[in-house]
């Protein structure tokens, strides 16, 4: 077939594009190169829309071994030990196909893991669906959670944490991010930077099949009415195979046969391959007809746009052919020598005795487009006046009877329960806390992992709502007694195209880079996924946090549950009273203007580090951090998981109660002290000019909020726990 | 003591096995699948995960593997041998232990902690064991054991139930069976209590840390019971 | 009356389960498979004795929900 | 050349995959039916044009591995 513009159309390139390619190759690419090119230079590839922004963010920090740029990120965690983690999402493939768009995306971001070397050690996710009511929410939720679980629990890789939640902006476009992290040895990391001429490049892993061919194209199209024809582009993952793909590299990794190593993840063989020649200035010649394939009569092109999961490419050292070959056939494993490095800097493909293709690298690379898009900047939203009388209105009880049993705030363990969280046998706080945390094997370490998004946040107020999440992501580290140390992100957002939507990422982003950078808590991996999005309406803008940090012993780790009755609670951080864009506003009063909470970034830095301080000390029994909802909730939260009562003191404050109880100020956290640690408490809070103020005392099996408003442990327990539960019947 | 693990192609608790037994004082090997000859052991445990996927049936393929015809005439000699949740179904498909390992009554995936009253005590695994019931983890997919009624009335007759699903306090009643299993069945054994089978996790409970303790109980007893 | 309804994996879709099932056939002496693919059966006695209007809802609810249209095909084969 | 396997649980071997499957019909307004049973269905192609002997090489892998016959049933049902 002979490429025009008209085809180069239909592979989602632009006219300027097509014309940069046959400029850039000084003639007309054939299909194959065409194919190759869409691939690479399309948004979910070549970041087209987002680098210049994503520069900004920043990505360095003394625990940095790799930041960004590479298949994942990787920490530093003392004792010769590091973490690789990153966060990538698979949205729109689940949402056509919600069980298969799940597993593969969970499949995906663990290669990318162990690609590196390391171990997964554990899986969190952060998923969101459209509004309860909506047709095809219940069925969308159950399948990609039994997808979520299907594929981590097979690899046995425990899911120790998440997010999950409702809006009905994401009805026709629902999310799905995957997180996970590995363990490795600090001088066992593996890069996917070639290097040296002539050394043989190995296929292992999968056959290749016609799966998802153009699905990162897909990735970079929003949803029109013409879904239905991109359905056969859904590949199908295969967590056992995944299984001994890990146990073999691991085992290949043990030796010293690699140069490098890189996982067919988005335009499988293509992006890879070329990853691989780019990053080590080399040329890299390929031989289709070595490919191992699943189906007859496969083209070239086929072979190099296919993203049939659980594959590998590597670059090994010459003459470790034999020895690598012996460890895939022990676990059942495709081997493939499919072609060698070069030292020509192009990638030459050939099959059935022809060069099918001769594309110069960096035209793919260094020369892909970047674009400098329109952005619309972010009003601030006005205050909203809230009428005094419309809050005396309400009564305490029914305001949190609905609250904790919000769909945003409920328990979510009809989800997490079916995630395998307890195997390997180091997880030492399950889903359902601040954290997940799990133990470095062996060893008094362990590392404590959250992922958070608030999209109601950083749509009415991007540049806030940027830096609320990664202050979130803070906080639930240091709840659990885990000092920070970097982030991840996948950033969700509808068209960059439309200069709304830019203008909510490029805020969201300068909002991450300055409380990262605030907090010295860099961000060392990533993932971008725009046009989502129905027809012209983009989602709530969706920046997911993934935050790591660090327990050196792990018996100080921290929970949320109530302890002990007559020990006291104390609260951290100021409570100004701030309802709007509150769940309580916004689910109560249906009020969904005004702004989001103020972040104080030296706020939320003091209060943090003084609070690991006190934790450090041993004096804190429980901790958690105040968060949608606001401060009853949290409380309630506490109570529940403890099975303990709370009598709440007359509280000072000269706001309404009800304002004090469900504000979402930030920077705020719940602490449980025994009465005679308040002193010691206080003066370290009073040292650092922390604001606090004692708020109750711990009783048996009841809340005691006022001299008129009493609620039992089990009904808010039934407040919290029914409504998924019901939900999902 | 000496144990074997053995790992199959999926299997993903033989180190948290392997970890438990040493634990515990017993001198573990871990054994590939292919292999012929089992070592020299006093137990021998296959250990939970997703052998060949659970592909087919769960514990199906893996029950034809090489290693499992000395495994079958290591027990059927009388060696003890173990079989944890997806161990537990590929004895079932080996056809060690009577019945089978259906999907859960709600099709779902469960991980939690449940509670199993011991129901015989009259053999290696609890002979001395203080307790009578244990707080467990379980987590899988296809727990829901099933016999005929032919079959149901030789295990009990022979009294080869190993533990059933109960409450805090023993009641072995219906609300407290996770998936559906015939009569809150969660454990049996063979004919000659050599071979036990069972969903439960002990070896996710031997640190106060992890989801409980009486796994430890459990390995303290066995290892004794066998010295 | 009982119908019953097969669902398969659409030709290019990958059956893992299918693959390890080869795999494990050859183990076993089987050395003359080409291919397995493993699909779904289902056995559905419904309260309708005329044959085609049977058919007709089995084929409904293969299409509502037995199946997943994006990666199988269905058929109905037979009625007894 | 190929062989379908169809492998359905015994009558008095209980379903839980079916009984859900009931349910949800039900819940989809499917309120005529009876009983659901869900079985498994394998396409071999086997190395054999003999239709006879690829019958025999099939019914072999069911009684030794596609079927559990303590509660399931098998039966070859077509030749293409
Ligand atoms: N939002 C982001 N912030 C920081 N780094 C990012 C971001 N998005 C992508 N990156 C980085 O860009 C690189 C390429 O990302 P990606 O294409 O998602 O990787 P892969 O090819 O492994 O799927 C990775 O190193 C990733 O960490
Ligand atoms: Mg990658």
């Amino acid at each position: 077939m002979e490429v025009n513009e008209k085809i180069a159309l239909d592979h989602g390139l632009k006219t300027e594009e097509y014309k940069k390619i046959c400029d850039l190759l000084e003639r007309t690419p054939n299909l194959t190169e065409l194919g190759i090119f869409s691939a690479m230079w399309n948004e979910h590839c070549s970041y087209k829309s987002s680098r210049l922004h994503l520069k900004k963010l920043p990505t360095k920090g003394k625990k940095v071994i790799q930041g960004p740029g590479e298949n994942a990120g990787v920490i530093d965690i003392e004792d010769g030990d590091a973490i690789v983690f990153k966060i990538e999402s698979h949205n729109h493939p689940s949402f056509i196909e919600p069980y298969q768009g799940a597993a593969t995306g969970v499949g995906g971001i663990m290669r990318d893991v162990f690609t590196m070397g390391a171990r997964p050690i554990a899986n969190l996710n952060s998923i969101h669906f459209g509004s309860p009511q909506h047709k095809k929410t219940k069925n969308l939720l159950r399948g990609v959670v039994h997808g979520i679980g299907g594929y981590g629990n097979c690899m046995g890789v425990p899911t120790i944490a998440g997010q999950t939640s409702f809006d009905s902006s994401y009805n026709g476009n629902i999310l799905v991010n995957a997180m996970t992290l590995g363990l490795v040895k600090k001088n066992k990391i593996f890069y996917s930077k070639a290097a040296g001429l002539n050394k043989p490049v190995i296929y292992v892993g999968s056959k290749t099949g016609r799966d998802g061919i153009h699905g990162a194209s897909m990735a970079s199209a929003s949803f029109d009415e013409k879904i239905e024809e991109k359905k056969p582009t859904v590949q199908v993952g295969d967590p056992f195979t995944e299984k001994l793909l890990l146990e073999a590299c691991l085992e290949l990794m043990a030796g010293d046969s690699i140069i490098a190593i890189q996982d067919m993840g988005a335009a499988g063989l293509t992006s890879s391959s070329i990853e691989m020649a780019s990053k080590g200035n080399l040329g890299i010649e390929i031989n289709l007809n070595k490919v191992p394939c699943r189906e007859t009569k496969m083209t070239p092109y086929e072979i190099m746009l296919s993203e049939s999961q659980e594959r590998m490419l590597i670059v090994l050292e010459n003459g470790k052919e034999e020895k690598a070959k012996k460890i895939f056939d022990k676990w059942n494993l495709d081997f493939a020598v499919i072609g060698k490095t070069t030292n020509s800097k192009n990638i030459e493909l050939f099959f059935d005795n022809e060069r099918v293709a001769n594309i110069p690298v960096n035209t793919l690379v260094e020369n892909s487009p970047m674009y400098n898009r329109k952005w619309k900047k972010s009003k601030p939203p006005k205050k909203n006046k809230i009428k005094k009388e419309t809050l005396n209105k309400l009564k305490i009880k029914d305001v949190l009877k609905k609250v904790l049993s919000n769909q945003n705030i409920c328990s979510k363990e009809w989800i997490w329960q079916q995630y395998d969280h307890t195997v390997m046998g180091d997880t030492i706080q399950k889903p359902g806390g601040d954290s997940g945390v799990v133990r470095i094997h062996g060893t008094n370490k362990a590392v404590a992992a959250s992922v958070d998004s608030s999209a109601v946040y950083c749509w009415a107020h991007p540049l806030t709502g940027g830096k609320q999440i990664v202050a979130e992501s803070w906080r639930n580290l240091i709840s659990v007694g885990a000092k920070p140390i970097a982030i991840t992100n996948c950033l969700n957002f509808g068209s960059p195209e439309n200069e709304d939507n830019m203008g909510e990422f490029v805020e969201c982003v300068q909002g991450i880079g300055e409380a990262s950078k605030y907090l010295n808590f860099p961000v060392v991996s990533g993932n971008v996924s725009f046009y989502n999005q129905t027809k012209d309406v983009g989602i709530k803008p969706t920046p997911s946090i993934g935050g790591v940090g660090l327990i050196i012993d792990y018996k100080k780790m921290v929970t949320m549950d109530f302890k002990e009755k007559d020990n006291l609670v104390l609260a951290i951080g100021k409570t100004e009273g701030h309802i709007d864009q509150s769940l309580f506003a916004r689910s109560i009063l249906d009020e969904k203007n005004g702004p989001p909470p103020e972040v104080n970034l030296f706020n939320e830095k003091n209060n943090g580090e003084t609070l690991l301080h006190i934790i450090e000390n041993d004096y804190i029994k429980s901790a958690h951090d105040i968060s949608l909802g606001g401060l009853l909730t949290a409380v309630s939260k506490m109570c529940i998981k403890g099975n303990k009562g709370i009598k709440f003191k007359k509280f000072k404050n000269f706001i309404n109660e009800i304002e004090y109880f469900f504000s979402e100020d930030q920077g705020r956290y719940i602490i449980e002290i025994k009465p005679e640690d308040l002193k010691k408490v206080r003066n370290i809070l009073d040292k650092n000019s922390v604001h606090h103020e004692e708020i109750g005392t711990i009783i048996d099996n009841e809340m005691i909020i006022n001299e008129k408003t009493k609620v039992t442990i089990d009904e808010l327990r039934s407040y919290n726990t029914n409504w998924l539960n019901e939900y999902m019947k | 003591m000496k144990s074997s693990v053995i790992t199959f192609p999926g299997s993903n608790c033989d180190r948290d096995m392997d970890v438990a037994l040493k634990k515990f004082g017993f001198k573990n090997e871990m054994v590939w699948h292919d292999d012929n000859e089992l070592p020299k052991s006093d137990l021998v445990v296959l250990p939970g995960g997703f052998s060949y996927g659970d592909y087919l049936r769960c514990g199906s393929m893996a029950a034809k593997s090489k290693i499992m015809q000395s495994v079958i005439n290591f027990a059927k000699s009388g060696g003890l041998v173990m079989g944890i949740c997806n161990g537990f179904q590929i004895l079932v498909e080996a056809g060690l232990v009577p019945g089978v390992l259906l999907r859960n009554k709600y099709l779902e995936f469960i991980c939690k902690n449940v509670f199993v009253k011991i129901n015989n005590k009259d053999n290696p695994y609890f002979k001395n064991s203080d307790k009578d019931v244990f707080e467990f983890h379980i987590a899988h997919n296809e727990g829901n054991y099933f016999c005929t009624n032919d079959q149901l009335k030789e295990i009990e007759d022979n009294n080869q139930v190993a533990i059933y699903y109960c409450s805090n306090n023993g009641k072995t009643e219906e609300t407290f069976n996770p998936n559906g299993s015939l009569n809150n069945i969660a454990g049996i054994f063979n004919k000659e209590k050599n071979v036990l089978g069972m969903m439960p996790h002990p070896e996710r409970m031997i640190d106060k840390s992890l989801s409980g303790e009486d796994g430890s109980l459990f390995f303290k007893n066995l290892i004794n019971n066998i010295k | 009356m009982k119908i019953s309804a097969i669902i398969t994996l659409k030709k290019d879709v990958l059956d893992p389960q299918g693959k390890v099932i080869h795999q494990a056939l050859d183990g076993m002496g089987f050395n003359n498979v080409n291919e397995v693919r493993q699909g779904k059966y289902f056995e559905i006695d419904v309260k309708e004795n005329d044959p085609k209007k049977a058919k007709e809802i089995v084929e409904k609810m293969c299409s509502k929900l037995l199946a997943n249209l994006v990666i199988e095909n269905y058929k109905i084969i037979e009625i007894q």
